[in-house]
Order: C-alpha cells, then sequence, then structure tokens
C-alpha cells in the first residue's frame, strides 16, 4: 500500500511536467492543426541548451529558462517561417515529412555538438527531499511539478485574458473568422508555434535538474506527449493537466509493480485504448 | 571499426583516440621489427549503431583497405554481426566488446584481450565482500541492478552467480531499460527490502539518475558497485554528478593508475589531447593495439615467409604468452594470454572508486592506488 | 488512350532497368560492401514499395513497417532456432503471422474510424510496443540478441557466404512487391483503394466497403513485410528485439511520401535516391565527423519534401512524359 | 412512373443537440418517377439524403427501400442495395481521372470484365469522351457536376439522389444535365429524387414534388399544385413577405 | 456622394475552378446595396474574395479611394471593411463577451469599450448571453453576436452574407430591425439575400447575380417589379 502510495506521488509530480511538454504541443496542434513529430525533439534540445547554459556559465538548471525561453521562442519562429509556413496548404503527410525531416536534423545536430554521450548538470540548488508522513518526496520533482503547474496556469491565463492569447484561441476556432477580425494569422501561428516550442525550454531545463540528455530521447517525449494530447483531446488545458497525472502515475505504477521496460508499454496501451474508445479524448471538445 | 555516431558513440570516439595514440606511440617505437620496422597504419569507418551499418561498415573497410586486423566495435551486437564477416574474409579481430557470448560463437579469429563481462559481475561482488570483511561490517542482502543489454545481463549473471558462491541473499533484483528516466521507484524498492548494497551494471545515463536518485531520496545503502565499464566513476558522469558521484564504484577492463612507465605515457598524451584520462574503451584498444603488435611481431618470428597470414597470425595470437612490455605495462593484470576461445583466462577487473572526484583504483587490494572508502560515508541504513 | 509505341518504349525501359539491376552484382560483385549496400537500399525499397499499398493507395499513414518486419524475422528466426525450420517455409509463415498481427490491430482500427495522424500515432506506438513486448518476452525474444545457426553457405538454410544471393533474394522480393501494386491498381481494389484514399465518404456512397478494403491494403502490406522479415532475420543472422525500430518505420514511410503518393514506383525511387545518399553520405564521412552526414542527409530530406511535395516520381514522369512526347511529334513529321 | 413503391420512410427523424433537422418524415418515391425535393436553406434535405444513404443514423423512424428495411445500415450496402447519390458540396477524388472515378462506381455491380463496357457507356451517355482522362482537380464546375452524376449512375443505382447539381451552372449547362436527367430516367428506368433550388430545374424536370420546411414535410404534390400551396409559398418560395409585397403591389 | 467600393472585372473562385466572371460594380457612401441571387450563384464567393479569404484571379477591388486588391486578409479589416460571413461563423469556444471583443481586435491598442455598451444596446439578449459560450447559443443569437461581432471593430462598411438564413420568420424579422437601426445611424452595407422580398424592401438597389455574372442591376423597386425576377425568384 506504501508504496503504491508513494508511486502515485512520484507519477503525479512527474506527471505535471508531461502536462507542460504537451500543453506546447497542444498550442501547435490545436491552433494550427500542424502534426508536429518534432516536438519531442524540441524538449531535446532544451535540455542541450539547458546544458549548455549550465555548463558555460554555470547557471544553475532551474534558471536557465532565462535563457533557454527566449531562445527556444526564436527557434520556433526561426522553423515556423522557414519551413511549417510552406506546408500549411499541402497535404497533411508532407507536414509530417518536413517535422521528421526537422527531428533527424535536430538529433544529428546535437549529436554533432554536444557528442552522443549523455549530458547532465551538476547538483541543482533545489535538491534534496522532504519527508511527508512516511513518504519521501524529491524535491527537484516537487519543485518542477509546482513550477509547472504555475506554468500552465500562467498560459491558462495568457490565453484568456491577454489579446494575444485571445488571438490564439480565436485562430484555433475559425482561422477565416479570425482573419475578418484584422487577425494576422501568419503573425498568430508564429506566435503559437514560438511559444509551443518555448514551453518545451521550460519542461527541458526542469527534466536537467534530476535527468541527463542524449541525442536520442527526442521520439520518446514526443509520443508522450501525443499521448497524452490524445487522452485529453483539444482546447482543455485542466483536461492536459489530468491526463498528464494519468500517464505519469501509469507509468510509475507500471515500474513498480511490473516491469522498468513496460512503463512505456502501459502509456501506449492507453493511448490506443482511448484512441479506439473515446476518439475525441476523455475531456476534449474537437 | 568502432561506432563513431548513433547511440554509441560515445565509446567509439573514445576508443579511437586510444588506438591512435597506441599506433602513433608503436611507430615512434620503430614500428613493428620483427617485419623490418614496418609502421602501423590506421584507418577508421563508422559502424553506426544497428547490426546491418556494423556489416556494411566491416565489408567496407575490408574491402577498401585489406587489414591485417581490425580493433574495436565496443558493442557486443555489432561485435557479433561484424565478426560474420571478419570470420568469412578471415581477418583477425581484437575485440572490445565485453559481453560472454561474444566468445562463445566459435570464431576463429576473434581474440579478446579485456576480462569479460560475467567476470566484472564477480569482481563486484567480491569487491564489497572483501571491503566488508576488512571494514568489519557483516553483510548479507544483495540486490542486483542491471540496465536490460545483453552486456548489462552478462554482468548480472556473473554477480548472481559470486552472490551465490559466498552465501548471499539476493533481497531485489531488476533489469530496466538503459534509457529509463525516473528510478525513485526502483530506489523506493531497494530501500523497502532493506538490501545491503547494491551491484549495478548500468549504461551512462541511468548511473547518473540513480545516483541523483539515491542522493535525493535519502535512501542510501552501505555500498552501491557498479559493475560493467561505465557509469558511475566516467569523467563526464564526475562531472555531471559532482559530489553525488563521491565512493561510487565500477570495474575496470583497464587500470589507468596502473604506474608503469608505457601506461603513466600513455595517460599523459591522452590527458593532454582529450581533458581527461583514458576511459575504458581509450584504454583497452591501446593495450589491445600494442597487443596486436607483439601478435605480429611474434607472427613475424614464426613465420618469417608469411608472417600476415591470417592463420599465420591466428597462430601467433594463440602462442602470445606475455608477461613485460608495453602490452602489459597498460594491461590490468601483468599476464596476456589467449585460450581456445580467444578469451585471456587472466583477465580480471579492477575496482574504481571515486575518491574526493577522483577515481582511484582500490581493488585488487594488492594492486591498489588507494584504500577504498567502504561503507559509504552517506549510508542511511 | 496511351500509344502503342508509349507502351513499347515503357516496356522496353523496364527490361532494361531489369537487365541493369541483374548485372549489378556482377559489376560490383568483388566489393561485398557494395552489394550489402545495393541491397540495403534494395530492401528499403522493398519496404517502402509495399508501404505504398496502405500509404500511398488507401492513404493511411502507417508508421509500423519494421513491427511486420521484425515479426517476420522473430517468426522465421525462432522456427529456424528452435526447431531448424527451413528460413524458406519460416518467411512464408513470418508473413502470415505478420497478416494475423495486423489484423488484429487494423480491424479495431478501422472499426473505430481510426484515421491520418491518430492512424499514424497508433501504429507508431504499436512498434514500440512490439519492441517492449519482446524485450519482456524471454522465451522468444528478451534484451540479448538470439543469433541463427551458423551455416557457411546453405541454400536450405538461407545462409550464404556472401551477400549476392541476399541481394537477388530481395531483388525478387521487390519485383513481387512491384508486381503485386501493378496489380492492385489495375483491379477492383486498386480503384477503391485510391478512392477511399482521397475521401472515404464519398467512396463508401459508391458502395465501397472502406473497412475491408483497407484492411486487404494491410494484409498485402504486412504479408510483404513480414516475407522480407524472414529474409532480414537470415541476412543479419540473428534476431532482436531492436528491430522492431520506430525511427526506421518512420523512414521507410517518409520514402512513400517522398517518392509520391500513390505512384507505384515513387517510393522505390526514393528508396534508390535517399537510402542511397544516406549510406554514401554515411560511409564517405561518417567515420571522420559524427553526426554531419546525417545533418546533411536531413537537409535533403527537407528541401527535397519542400520543393517537390508531390514527389520526387513527379520530376521522372515530366521528364519521361517529355521524352515521349518528343518521339511522338517526330512520329508526327 | 408505377405504382410499385421504391422507398418510403416513416417518422424519420434526426437531430443535432437542440436542433431538430429532419422531423417525423413520412414519404414514399413510386418506381421510375422523378420526385424533387425543395424547402428553404436549412430545411434539412441534405440531412434527409444523408439519414437514407447511411451516412447519419436516424434518431428515429424507418427507411424501408426496395422492401427491406434499411435503416442505419453502411452506406457501401446501400449503394449496394441500389441507392446512390451525389453531394452538395462536390466531393471529388481530385487525383483520379474522370474514367477511374466512373470505374470506381462501375465496380458497384460489374465484374472486372464487364466493367470496362459500362465505364464507356456511362462516358458515352454523358459525353465525358473529351475529358475521360483529365483529372478531376482539372475540371470546371459544370464538368465536375457531371462526373458525379456519372459515377453515381455507374453503380446501376434503382433511386438515384441528386442534391443541388445544378447549383452555379450557366442556364445552358442546366439545361443540358437536366436533359440528360431527363434521358437518363427515360433510358434506363432509374428512379430520381433531385433537391434542387432552380426552380426551372425542379419544375420542368419533376413529376411529384415534396417541400421540407425546418425538418418538416409541409407538402407534396404535382408541381402546380406546389407553386400554388400557401404554405409553400410562405414558406420557400417567398415567405411573409411575399404576400406582404403580393398584395401590396 | 463620394464611392466607398469599386469592384472592376473581378473573377474568382475556387483553386482552378472559376466561379465569379467579370464582376463590376459600386458602392456609394451610406447606401445600402443588395446582392441577390440563386442558392449557389456565388454571392458568398463575391463576399469572400472582398475581404480576401480567397484571392482574386482578376481585377481590381478599391476601397475608399485605396486599391486593396492585394492586401492580406487582416488588412482589410483595419482599412475598416467588416464581413459577416455566412452561417455567422462564430468562435465557438469563447463566450459571448469574448467574441464581442475579439470584433474590437483592430482597435485593441485604443480600445473603448463603450462600443460593446452600444452593441448591447441594439442586441439586448447578447448582454444576457455575455457568460456563455457561443457554442451554446440558438440560431437567432448566434446571427446577432456575429453581426454584433462586426460592429465592434466600428466598420465604415459592413457586408452581410444572408443574415436571415436559417432562421424563423419571426427572427428574420428581428434581425432586419437591427439592421435598419445601422441603417439609420447611416452605415454602408452591403448586404446578400436569397430572401429576395426583404433585401429589397431593405436595400436602396440592388444587384442580380446569377452564375457568377451579375445580369440586372437596378433601384429595388424597379427590380421588385421586374418581369425577370418575378418569373425566376418570386415564382409567379
Ligand atoms: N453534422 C451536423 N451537425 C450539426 N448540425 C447539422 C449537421 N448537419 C446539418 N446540420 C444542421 O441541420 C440543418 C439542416 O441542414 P441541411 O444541410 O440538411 O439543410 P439543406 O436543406 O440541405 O439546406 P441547403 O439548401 O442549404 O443545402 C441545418 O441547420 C444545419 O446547420
Ligand atoms: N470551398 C469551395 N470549393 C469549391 N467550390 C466551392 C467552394 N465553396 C463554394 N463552392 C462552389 O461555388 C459556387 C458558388 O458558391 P457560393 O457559396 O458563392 O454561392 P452562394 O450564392 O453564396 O449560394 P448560397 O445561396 O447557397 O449561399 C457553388 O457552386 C459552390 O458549390
Ligand atoms: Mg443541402
Ligand atoms: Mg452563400
Amino acid at each position: 500500500m506504501e508504496t503504491i502510495i508513494q508511486g502515485v506521488f512520484n507519477g503525479a509530480l512527474m506527471g505535471c511536467t508531461y502536462a507542460l511538454i504537451a500543453l506546447g504541443l497542444s498550442l501547435i496542434f490545436g491552433v494550427m492543426n500542424v502534426v508536429n513529430f518534432a516536438h519531442g525533439d524540441f524538449v531535446m534540445l532544451s535540455m542541450y541548451f539547458t546544458f549548455w547554459a549550465g555548463s558555460i556559465w554555470g547557471v544553475d538548471a532551474a534558471l536557465t529558462p532565462l535563457i533557454t525561453f527566449p531562445l527556444l521562442f526564436s527557434f520556433g519562429i526561426i522553423v515556423y517561417y522557414g519551413l511549417i509556413n510552406r506546408t500549411l496548404r499541402e497535404h497533411y503527410t508532407i507536414q509530417i515529412a518536413v517535422t521528421v525531416g526537422l527531428m533527424t536534423f535536430l538529433r544529428a545536430i546535437t549529436q554533432l555538438v554536444w557528442h552522443a554521450q549523455p549530458r547532465a548538470l551538476p547538483y541543482s540548488f533545489i535538491q534534496g527531499n522532504i519527508h511527508l508522513g512516511g513518504y519521501v518526496i524529491a524535491l527537484s520533482r516537487l519543485t518542477s511539478a509546482t513550477i509547472s503547474l504555475i506554468i500552465i496556469a500562467g498560459i491558462s491565463f495568457f490565453l484568456s485574458k491577454t489579446w494575444p492569447g485571445r488571438t490564439i484561441r480565436a485562430t484555433s476556432d475559425d482561422l477565416d473568422a479570425a482573419s475578418l477580425m484584422g487577425v494576422d494569422f501568419q503573425k498568430t501561428y508564429a506566435l503559437a508555434f514560438g511559444l509551443g516550442s518555448s514551453l518545451t525550454a521550460i519542461a527541458g531545463s526542469l527534466l536537467m535538474t534530476f535527468q541527463q540528455v542524449d541525442p536520442t530521447m527526442g521520439l520518446r517525449f514526443g509520443l508522450l506527449s501525443w499521448c497524452i494530447l490524445a487522452l485529453a483531446g483539444l482546447g482543455s488545458i485542466p483536461g492536459l493537466l489530468i491526463s498528464g497525472l494519468i500517464v505519469g502515475v501509469g507509468e510509475s505504477l507500471a515500474m513498480t509493480f511490473w516491469d522498468p521496460r513496460a512503463r512505456s508499454l502501459v502509456i501506449y496501451l492507453i493511448f490506443i485504448l482511448v484512441l479506439w474508445l473515446r476518439p475525441r479524448g476523455i475531456f476534449g471538445r474537437k | 571499426l568502432e561506432p563513431l555516431t548513433g547511440a554509441h558513440a560515445v565509446f567509439g570516439t573514445e576508443a579511437k583516440i586510444g588506438m591512435e595514440l597506441a599506433v602513433q606511440h608503436i611507430n615512434e617505437s620503430g614500428g613493428i621489427q620483427s617485419l623490418g620496422n614496418i609502421p602501423l597504419e590506421l584507418v577508421t569507418e563508422d559502424v553506426g549503431e544497428t547490426a546491418m551499418s556494423a556489416r556494411l561498415a566491416a565489408e567496407s573497410l575490408i574491402s577498401k583497405h585489406h587489414p591485417v586486423a581490425i580493433l574495436g566495435l565496443y558493442i557486443s551486437r555489432l561485435t557479433t554481426a561484424a565478426s560474420e564477416i571478419t570470420e568469412r574474409e578471415r581477418v583477425i579481430l581484437v575485440a572490445d566488446a565485453l559481453v560472454d557470448s561474444v566468445t562463445e560463437m566459435g570464431r576463429q579469429y576473434l581474440f579478446r584481450p579485456a576480462p569479460k563481462a560475467s567476470m566484472h559481475g564477480r569482481s563486484a561482488v567480491e569487491f564489497v565482500l572483501e571491503a566488508a570483511e576488512k571494514a568489519g561490517v557483516s553483510i548479507e542482502k544483495i540486490a542486483i541492478l542491471n540496465e536490460d543489454s545483453s552486456f548489462g545481463r552478462s554482468n548480472a549473471i556473473g554477480a548472481v552467480q559470486a552472490a551465490l558462491d559466498n552465501g548471499l541473499t539476493i533481497v531485489y533484483q531488476k533489469e530496466y531499460p538503459y534509457d529509463i528516466t525516473d528510478a525513485s521507484s526502483i530506489v523506493h524498492g531497494i530501500a523497502t527490502a532493506k538490501s545491503d548494497f547494491v551491484v549495478h551494471c548500468p549504461y551512462f545515463m541511468d548511473a547518473i539518475i540513480f545516483a541523483k536518485t539515491f542522493k535525493e531520496l535519502g535512501k542510501i545503502p552501505k555500498f552501491i558497485s557498479g559493475m560493467g565499464a561505465c557509469g558511475y566513476t566516467d569523467p563526464e558522469s564526475i562531472k555531471s554528478l559532482g559530489e553525488i558521484s563521491e565512493h561510487y564504484s565500477n570495474t575496470y577492463s583497464y587500470n589507468p593508475a596502473k604506474n608503469t612507465p608505457q601506461n603513466n605515457k600513455f595517460v599523459e598524451e591522452y590527458a593532454a589531447k582529450v581533458g581527461h584520462i583514458p576511459t575504458e574503451a581509450a584504454g583497452m584498444n591501446y593495450y589491445g593495439m600494442w597487443i596486436l603488435k607483439e601478435a605480429l611481431e611474434l607472427s613475424g618470428n614464426l613465420s618469417p615467409d608469411d608472417p600476415l597470414n591470417p592463420d599465420n597470425l591466428r597462430k601467433a595470437f594463440l602462442a602470445l604468452d606475455l608477461t613485460s612490455g608495453p602490452a602489459v605495462e597498460t594491461f590490468p593484470v601483468n599476464r596476456v594470454t589467449f585460450d581456445g576461445k580467444g578469451d585471456n583466462p587472466y583477465a580480471r577487473a579492477t575496482i574504481i572508486q571515486v575518491i574526493n572526484g577522483e577515481s582511484k583504483v582500490v581493488w585488487p587490494f594488492e594492486d591498489a592506488e588507494t584504500e577504498c572508502v567502504f561503507p559509504r560515508l552517506d549510508a542511511t541504513y | 488512350m496511351k500509344h502503342k509505341k508509349d507502351r513499347i518504349i515503357e516496356k522496353f525501359l523496364l527490361l532494361l532497368l531489369l537487365i541493369f539491376a541483374l548485372i549489378i552484382p556482377l559489376i560490383i560483385g568483388s566489393n561485398q560492401y557494395n552489394v550489402l549496400l545495393v541491397t540495403t537500399v534494395l530492401l528499403y525499397g522493398v519496404m517502402a514499395t509495399s508501404w505504398n499499398i496502405i500509404g500511398g493507395l488507401a492513404g493511411q499513414l502507417d508508421l509500423a513497417s519494421f513491427a511486420y518486419l521484425g515479426l517476420g524475422a522473430f517468426t522465421s528466426g525462432t522456427l529456424f532456432i528452435r526447431y531448424n525450420f527451413s528460413p524458406w517455409i519460416g518467411m512464408v509463415i513470418g508473413g502470415l503471422v505478420a497478416v494475423g498481427f495486423a489484423l488484429l490491430i487494423g480491424i479495431p482500427l478501422f472499426r473505430f474510424r481510426i484515421r491520418e495522424v491518430w492512424y499514424a500515432l497508433t501504429t507508431c506506438a504499436l512498434v514500440e510496443i512490439l519492441k517492449v513486448v519482446f524485450t519482456m518476452w524471454e522465451e522468444v525474444g528478451g534484451p540479448v540478441e538470439r543469433y541463427l545457426p551458423y551455416y557457411r553457405g546453405s541454400l536450405y538454410h538461407m545462409r550464404f557466404g556472401s551477400y549476392i544471393p541476399y541481394y537477388y533474394l530481395i531483388l525478387g522480393l521487390l519485383l513481387i512487391v512491384l508486381l503485386v501494386n501493378y496489380r492492385i491498381t489495375k483491379t477492383k481494389l486498386g480503384y477503391y483503394l485510391k478512392a477511399l484514399g482521397e475521401d472515404e465518404i464519398a467512396a463508401e456512397a459508391l458502395g465501397v466497403n472502406t473497412r475491408v478494403c483497407k484492411l486487404r491494403a494491410l494484409v498485402y502490406y504486412s504479408f510483404l513485410i513480414g516475407v522480407a522479415g524472414g529474409i532480414y532475420a537470415n541476412m543479419y543472422g540473428y534476431v532482436h528485439p531492436s528491430f522492431f525500430n520506430g525511427q526506421e518505420s518512420i523512414k521507410v514511410a517518409i520514402l512513400g511520401i517522398v517518392g509520391g503518393r500513390g505512384i507505384a514506383y515513387g517510393p522505390l525511387l526514393a528508396a534508390l535516391l535517399l537510402v542511397g545518399i544516406q549510406e554514401f553520405l554515411r560511409a564517405s564521412i561518417g567515420g571522420e565527423v559524427s553526426g554531419l552526414y546525417l545533418v546533411i542527409y536531413s537537409v535533403i530530406l527537407i528541401l527535397v519534401v519542400l520543393f517537390r511535395p508531390k514527389g520526387i516520381a513527379t520530376i521522372f514522369q515530366g521528364i519521361y512524359q517529355k521524352l515521349i512526347r518528343r518521339e511522338v511529334k517526330k512520329e508526327d513529321v | 412512373m408505377s405504382n410499385e413503391q421504391i422507398l418510403k420512410t416513416s417518422k424519420l427523424t434526426k437531430s443535432f443537440g437542440n436542433l431538430i433537422a429532419v422531423n417525423h418524415v413520412n414519404l414514399e418515391i413510386y418506381k421510375e418517377e422523378v420526385v424533387g425535393l425543395i424547402g428553404p436553406n436549412g430545411a434539412g434535405k441534405t440531412t434527409f439524403f444523408n439519414l437514407i444513404t447511411g451516412l447519419e443514423i436516424p434518431d428515429e423512424g424507418q427507411v424501408v427501400f426496395k422492401g427491406t428495411d434499411i435503416t442505419a445500415i453502411p452506406p457501401h450496402k446501400i449503394c449496394q442495395l441500389g441507392m446512390s447519390r451525389t453531394f452538395q458540396v462536390a466531393r471529388s477524388f481530385t487525383e483520379m481521372s474522370v474514367e477511374e472515378v466512373i470505374r470506381v462506381g462501375a465496380y458497384n455491380r460489374k465484374k472486372e470484365k464487364e466493367v470496362q463496357e459500362k465505364v464507356d457507356w456511362v462516358i458515352k451517355f454523358f459525353e465525358l469522351e473529351d475529358i475521360r482522362n483529365y483529372k478531376c482537380s482539372d475540371l470546371g464546375l459544370a464538368s465536375l457536376r457531371k462526373v458525379e452524376v456519372a459515377r453515381a449512375t455507374a453503380t446501376e443505382p434503382d433511386l438515384l439522389l441528386l442534391d443541388e447539381v445544378g447549383a452555379g451552372l450557366t442556364s445552358t449547362e442546366l439545361f443540358r444535365l437536366m436533359s440528360e436527367i431527363k434521358r437518363l430516367n427515360q433510358e434506363t428506368k432509374i428512379t430520381i429524387c433531385v433537391v434542387e433550388h432552380v426552380m426551372q430545374m425542379v419544375m420542368g424536370l419533376c413529376e411529384r414534388i415534396f417541400v421540407l420546411d425546418a425538418g418538416e414535410l409541409i407538402a407534396k404534390g404535382v408541381p402546380s399544385e406546389i407553386s400554388n400551396n400557401q404554405r409553400v409559398i410562405e414558406a420557400y418560395l417567398g415567405r411573409r413577405g411575399y404576400s406582404e409585397s403580393s398584395s401590396a403591389s | 456622394m463620394s464611392q466607398v467600393l469599386q469592384v472592376r472585372d473581378l473573377s474568382s473562385g475556387y483553386g482552378r475552378v472559376t466561379i465569379l466572371r467579370d464582376i463590376n460594380f459600386q458602392i456609394e457612401e451610406d447606401e445600402v446595396v443588395a446582392v441577390i441571387g440563386s442558392n449557389g450563384a456565388g454571392k458568398t464567393t463575391l463576399l469572400k474574395t472582398i475581404s480576401k479569404i480567397i484571392s482574386p484571379f482578376a481585377g481590381e477591388i478599391i476601397f475608399e479611394g485605396q486599391d486593396i486588391t492585394k492586401f492580406p486578409p487582416h488588412l482589410i479589416s483595419q482599412a475598416g471593411i467588416a464581413h459577416v460571413p455566412e452561417g455567422g461563423k462564430l468562435f465557438s469556444n469563447m463566450t459571448v463577451y469574448e467574441n464581442l471583443l475579439m470584433g474590437t481586435y483592430r482597435n485593441r491598442k485604443k480600445i473603448n469599450l463603450k462600443i460593446l455598451e452600444e452593441i448591447y444596446e441594439i442586441f439586448p439578449i447578447l448582454k444576457e448571453r455575455e457568460k456563455q459560450l457561443a457554442k451554446t447559443l440558438s440560431g437567432g443569437e448566434r446571427q446577432m453576436l456575429s453581426i454584433g461581432r462586426s460592429l465592434a471593430s466600428q466598420p465604415r462598411f459592413l457586408m452581410l452574407d444572408e443574415p436571415s438564413q436559417g432562421l424563423a420568420p419571426k427572427l428574420v424579422d428581428n434581425i432586419y430591425q437591427k439592421l435598419s437601426i445601422l441603417k439609420k445611424k447611416g452605415l454602408t452595407m452591403l448586404l446578400i439575400e436569397q430572401n429576395i422580398i426583404y433585401a429589397l424592401k431593405f436595400a436602396e438597389r440592388a444587384y442580380v447575380l446569377e452564375n457568377g455574372k451579375i445580369v440586372m442591376q437596378g433601384r429595388s423597386k424597379e427590380l421588385l417589379n421586374s418581369e425577370h425576377i418575378k418569373k425566376h425568384y418570386l415564382g409567379i
């Protein structure tokens, strides 16, 4: 029993960060319907940028978003105008082909720059643990989860209460109508893509406080965030969070009680089942 | 032939530098004397990360350069794949892959100087037992962890054997994928099973994760003994982990601290070139190259008319019995011979422990560089 | 209506290509590396051309090709290791196992109308699932490689001392796959697939049973790749869960897309060009700077996709048509 | 027109959320006749077609086609039973040629060997020889509509449903299409049901007309009855405004 | 009176299909002009082309003396043209208030929420539904919201695409009553309507679009009495 609760705790904390990653994807897919296969590799890139900032300037992993957030944002904008923009009118498979190309590119370039060995940063100042009635909770996970929640709430606020956010939502509801209101959809798409990308910067730095990064881990994060998105359906941020928690907890319990390798199995099985039984996701609208 | 791209590129790159230095040193010392001082020439090719690419690379290298011998491949899967070609083409393969099965497939032209994986596992357990006895700590329960490659498994099998031989109780055993991203459930499991120590065969990334998780959750057993060459004590890991890496140990197929002229020279030049002391991959290939050199010398003496004939060279390898010279000076133990399978029966792993941010050889005690720290100072139960 | 002359020219060109393919090993046979390289390229050709049935014709973005390859390889390999089954039979059984699995997945998938991105992601996840399952399933897979018995040059055991026989084997399979593709496009199923690939609802209104058609496409596709898996296992001499490779499965689909969706020889062309380029780059600069060749390759891939979204095949179609037209004009004069 | 019913719906109902798109519609179509279905935008005509061709599943009610209950049967089976349709927003197979598209339809009834013959017949009938090798994406609106009718005809239906095939056509194009439809009905004895806003076409073509408004069947009868029906005038031909202005003028 | 909108030789369509052919017309200031025509005649296409949701194949569009033919869609609204699209096209997952707010987008920098009050005055029902998601509105409410949203941008020129479509007769009256308030305020409007009686009673002038071409034009009264209209549109 204790082990179960401990497992649920651990998983739930991870789940918050997963939800943050998926939120980025949700912005990209939900608004412009672009299937970004490289999203996981954006996370990977962010983790490398975190490593870079951390090792060159000695910035603590938890603080690197100050540097990596604008970096990833600009990267997202460049990718949007350079690649995605040109595929908007094409068949969706072309978008996939281009983003797969991007994925290969990112993998290759990180390998070229940072080599294949995994990289990690030393001790973050947010490490240690707290005891909570017999359960141990790692501070790094707790902080990550908290920051993820704050960011998710922040994005939620941004989307509902600010002009750019409202514009993004309006565009995702009806592109033509938004154009009629005077919305420049190119700019809005670029903003959504940039924002979706830069959220991975935060997630990346949080992950780097207790994980390492190597060039091949992108696809895993990519599939993971698609699973969460499928589970949540489009357009519901609380749904995204709950799905993130489900995936996190499922993963953690599978590792504790079954086999560490079964982790992804559980996620993918949930994913497929949800697609079969609730094609719109559990909380989705579209 | 080494993996220079893909997931294993880290080893391949280090190994390549080791080979380059060895070739440089051999040529500086006059090349192969028995063949009229001819120098060695090194050509490299990337074997990628799949068996398919490994074969392609082996075929390519052989058909382009017709080498006398091939070193490398590091990953056992790649080694096995490529060795089908080296067998067919009859090219000597000095392997640096440690998985037991590499030498169990009846390959005729394959030699592996380094200690095999199960030997690493055994050494990791035996080291803990000896150190515990020395420190007067009683130890009964063992937890065994390994990543799920054949290498990890070979190590674990060695450890299980050693544990059973020494009457230990295995209270926790887990095999996990190397790309695990969250170790807390396993760490909790170990703590719940109250195991006295852990022998663990990690890969790179998971070692870092485990070390951080042990520390973070504050559930640290009396000792965590790494087995298999990589993980806890690599320069990169130490850098990444900072002081968390303290007192972790690893088994090693190479002894960077061996105080011999040749080894010191190698370590020095390697460090100058790369920025850290040689890793195991570099070391294995350094002495591997020297062993190849000795075999060539011997072949030159044994069959002067056709020393480079693969069968003659093979004979030379089998006849080799080195107890001194540069090869032995850089080898973990002081004897290099090969049995019929291509293994070196005298090979054994050394244990390296991180002490004050540096990896020090601590076992076997007679060859130790410094005293080992046992049990861990930060053990919590 | 096509001119008779066109047909003759077409046939002549095809014959020329076939002869060329047949004599390649005679030209480069001394260099095993090159033979393996072209065999690898052909294998991707087989996979991408098979993919064309489900991905190009039926318009389902399937990312599970290596799942079927792996199943074929494991079936044939395991039968060989355990019962000394000849891979010639094993590979057919492997194909059938792949089909069984495809049906198991395809029936609910099509029933629940899972399409486009979600179909793609599901199939992508399938590969990973199989990888994990086979890693955990110690009796058949497990994390450790299982080696096939080593025979030197045994026809019965499909183990040869050279890559040339494998080359012809794969070439033969490629011809079969092309033929199957060709046959399908000329028959009811092909027309139905093409129609449902463009608009399922309109197709249904014309009496097309989309579910059954998609399933049939899936069956052909998985069977052909399953058979290829049998050869694959023998060529490499072992089986391992890493055969279930998600990244490479995506690559196969990309070849199909880049080649030109629905054009039977498009994926083959893409495989020849892109895999050829990739292997060439890897061989020529892979050893010097790690990762560089992949950078170049991915840039080429992106450029091709951006500037030829309808597929590489369209370039050749254009050239071909120009050539033919010139011929026709000459004739007219 | 015979007295044998080919299609009969009873209490057919479908709603989307609060909106009742089709509300308890009872109608019957007899063999070999040409009937019209008219009504204002959003009256539920397309939805009605969707219901009887299986694209939508009715909430309530029954569809009987040639004596078989086909309620909630999948579309391809209904087509195989002999009902075929076109779509209001042209759903064309853009990458396929005209001939290929018609072939897809023809396979519904014909075996591999006879199919080419059928395709040729349909192409000849609709005078599509000139464009038979064109890709659908290269066609103009008029040809596109014709190809849609042709491909539906190729399935050899007993009942053909045409959803606004005349929309957007010039008068000449419209008249040609009308005469083709008429000829089709006369030569092959296919029963045809058209949804159309172009009154010329409806009045000129149909023997009987049904009028839907807000999902309800408000009138049925021969053209002259319909154009004088007060409810129809109110609801469709010129609502309330019409009566006001006509009384004014 | 100055010309607000001038369209010259406009051709347009979807993909390669031409729908509109050589359209010419103009609208004067303070004028309400209707375009009528049967289903599928291309009326919606015309409005979409003016607001650049689709790009014209040929021709010119001049708004208040400025050539806007090459403008991207978002600049059309910036220029002062508002388009109430067919079927409303609301932001269905946003609230009524947010929809109206999106209407003020072009003035967002110097936003004056008083305009919303004015809109609520014209459409009091929207005030009541303020917090409701747009997708839960009834047909009439949707249409009002769509019009209100366009008004929020304080346009100088309003284009309406079948505001009465799909509405019950009572609601149609209601909508036209609201529209006449706007007309009285002096808003220049282009109205598209299938319901010819309403259109011709509301607008001062009208164009008749058939098969992508303007076949007739004139003052509403004249058109109402023309034989062509009577025969083809009124079924007399
Ligand atoms: N899938 C759907 N979901 C929600 N509402 C729908 C759906 N399909 C149709 N409707 C609504 O049902 C009503 C009837 O639509 P339908 O398309 O049947 O009308 P119609 O008579 O064909 O009109 P038109 O003459 O414009 O083609 C409309 O109000 C429409 O908005
Ligand atoms: N997105 C589209 N792609 C292709 N053709 C289209 C598209 N939208 C409309 N059409 C076609 O263009 C023609 C004109 O359509 P449009 O919507 O402009 O007519 P309308 O006069 O507004 O009719 P309605 O009274 O039904 O609103 C129609 O035949 C229609 O089928
Ligand atoms: Mg309709
Ligand atoms: Mg319209």
